[in-house]
Parts: C-alpha cells; structure tokens; sequence
C-alpha cells in the first residue's frame, strides 16, 4: 500500500499519523520536516514540477516499499506559502519490525530531498531568495546506493 | 519537431516565462544543444542559462544529464538543482 | 527538554505527536511500537521495575539529547496488559535538522529495547508465555557503541 | 546486612513473589553468592534460578554483572534478559 500526496493544503499530522497507523504494523516510524521557527523566515514557497513530482515520489515509494518489504509508505508534501511551525513534509512508513521501518524512512526523506523536484524560496527580512542545494543531502541520499 | 518547454525556480524568474513552445531544428539533438540553440537566439535566455554546472534538465519527465539526447521529446523542462523536502 | 512516562494508560499518538511538534524544531522523527495485528497475539503484558525504568530512560534521552544536541526528546512506554492495535511505546525527537532527529529516533528505541527494564508476556490460543530476548535486538543497540 | 530482593517476569513467579527482605551473612558478597546462598536453603529459588546464564541484576538500580560487588546494597532485583519495546 502507498499513498502520494502534494497539495497546497495544511498538513494535518495527526490524520496523516493516524492513517499510516492503520495498517496493522508492529512498527511506524515517521518525519515530518517544519518550516523553523528560528530561522527567521517569514515566508517558505516551495515551487514543483507537478506530474513529474508526484512520480519521483511514488517511484520512492516503491522502491522503499519493495526494499524493506513494508506494509505501508506514506509521503504528504505541501507546495506554495507556508509559514514558521507549519508541515511542510510528512513521511511515515509501516512494517512487520521495527529496523525496516526506520531505515525506510530514513531512505525517503533523504532521497526525496535530492530527487524530487521541489525548490524553496525564503523571504526573511523582506528579501527573497532561492535556496542554494547543499552537498550534505548528496551525501545523505547517497548512502542508501549499497 | 515541437518542444513544449518548461522552466522551474530561478531559471522561469529570468527568463520570464514558465513555459514556451519551440521547433528547433534537426541538428539540435540533445538537451546541452537545445539550450545552445535557445542561448543564441535571446540575451535573456543566455542569462538565464549563463552557468550550465547549475542547470538540471528532465526530457518527458524524466530526469537526464545535459548531454541527454532528445529523441522525440514532447516536453523538456530546465531548472536549478531541487531543493525540497 | 525531555518526556519520559511509563504507564499503564493507553497511548495518544495524535497528542504524543503534537507534543514532540510544539518544539519549533526544523526536523520531527517519531518510532511507534504497536500490538501486531497478524501475530495471532490476545493479549500482550508489559512488567517494569518501576523506578529503575524511568531512570533507564531518562538516561537513554538525556544520552542522545547530548549527542545528537537535540531540541527535544519523548518517551512513552505502556505497562500492563494491552491488546492488538494499540500502542506499546512512542518515541520521538526533535532537532534543527533530519539526520540528527532520525538517528536519535533509531537509537532510542534500539537501546530501550536492551536497556530498559521490561519484560513482555504473550497470550496466544490460551497459552501464555514469556517473550525471549532476540539476538537482533543486542546487534541493532550495539551498533551505537561507535 | 538487610537486602531488600526483587524479582520480575519469570523469575517471579518461579519464586512465587515479587520481593522478600532477607540477612545474608558477611561471607555473601556478590550478587552470585546471594543467589547461590537462596537456592542453598530452598528448593523454590534453587529451581528459579538453575540456568545462571538466563539470570540478570540490577543492585541499588544499577545494571550490574553478576560477579558484581553488593556493597553495602539495600535493593538487589534479579530477573530475565528484557524484552521491552
């Protein structure tokens, strides 16, 4: 089972806990990235490639789900405006132990910060600016090449 | 052939569009030779494309390095490395 | 800051959730243990040393708070008897970045596992009996020792 | 010397309590010896406790080996490997 979403909506973490929860796994384990709120950003958009988007995501999916043989793999991922404490990722993953759901989770959120075609523009202090990509997400995504 | 091209982040912001529609000729036979050709033609997308280390590109939604070929691309799309999640 | 409770009350995820998110971090990760579905299990028992339980604990998170400089840490681990479906523990962290939240998350559960005084007692088709400890489980906290 | 002793899991209920208060005497001074002077006298703690390598101890709260020096301990907690989780 999977599910993709990305939309410009809220994300409600406690529904998106509660439906990777219900898959009858003895383990879930979850990431969810927030825009901070120490950062002084006022204002985080983040621009897709919709079609292409949702296809990286569910191409992760299944290469997690058929990895570490999970029951359930959920990625929720908002677009547009967004402001200091709210979801801008949700990632959950289910399976039978606890070791494939952690690392399934891991491998998502890693990758999906290299592969997927998001970009985020920060406005702080009235000015704008596109997020510059950063070495160490290659290097996280790249430890899950073995 | 036809190209419906797409442009993403700070390369839509300097060339001013998010999509166009371009014929470019037989020669132009991979991506690095399509954003040569669309570089030559127009000083704002020569800026736009001024640093090719910091450009990314997916032929039909799928994700190539410049040097990809075109083969019979309906949909290019040009953009900054992704920055999500 | 730290939560550790131990008790014989069921388990909020949705409130355990909004709990680690009210830290202002950038990055969530959260571990939920759960009564397998398909395990055949009727009724799972927890016993603690109570006392030493909550200290094993609070050991564990203020270990990786230091190590990891999280933000936040939470754990919730349920005692007495308790029956599929339902939650056995929660575990979450919360840092400024996701390698950091997801690494404290693993290592938390993979050294309660070994670390914390519980002991697990199975009713299945009227048989009862006591879980025996799994090697896995001594290999996935050893690999923290580094 | 006054130890306070408790048991947990199967090791409780082999004995058929959870704790006892009990006076070993001066020779006593590990955990080993306390648990080989408890089965020297009853036949309950000698069967509880007839594979060693299937026994642990917390002395004072405090994980310890079973070679482990009691001390002046006011608690000693014997029990299984855990399970929790």
């Amino acid at each position: 089972m999977m599910t993709v979403t990305v939309s410009e909506a809220i994300i409600d973490a406690g529904g998106e806990f509660a439906a990777i929860s219900a898959s009858g796994a003895g383990g879930i384990a979850t990431f969810v990235g927030l825009v901070r709120s120490d950062d002084n950003v006022a204002t985080l958009s983040l621009e897709h490639y919709p079609g292409a988007t949702e296809a990286a995501l569910e191409a992760l999916a299944d290469g997690a789900i058929a990895r570490w043989d999970l029951i359930d793999a959920r990625i929720t991922h908002r677009v547009g405006d967004m402001h200091p404490g709210e979801i801008v990722v949700f990632v959950g993953t289910a399976a039978r132990h606890r070791g494939a759901a952690l690392e399934a989770c891991a491998f998502l959120i890693d990758r999906l910060k290299t592969e997927a075609p998001f970009w985020k523009k920060e406005t702080r202090g009235g000015a704008t600016s596109w997020v510059e990509p950063r070495d160490s997400d290659d290097a996280a995504a790249a430890r899950w090449k073995a | 052939m036809t190209i419906e091209l797409l442009y993403f982040a700070w390369v839509r912001e300097r060339i001013g569009k998010a999509s166009e529609t371009v014929s470019p000729p037989e020669t132009v036979t991979t991506v690095a030779q399509l954003i040569d050709w669309l570089a030559a033609d127009s000083a704002v997308h020569a800026a736009a494309f001024v640093d090719r280390q910091r450009l990314r590109a997916a032929v039909d939604q799928v994700f190539v390095a410049l040097d990809a070929p075109l083969g019979n691309a309906r949909e290019v799309a040009i953009f900054p490395p992704v920055t999500g999640g």
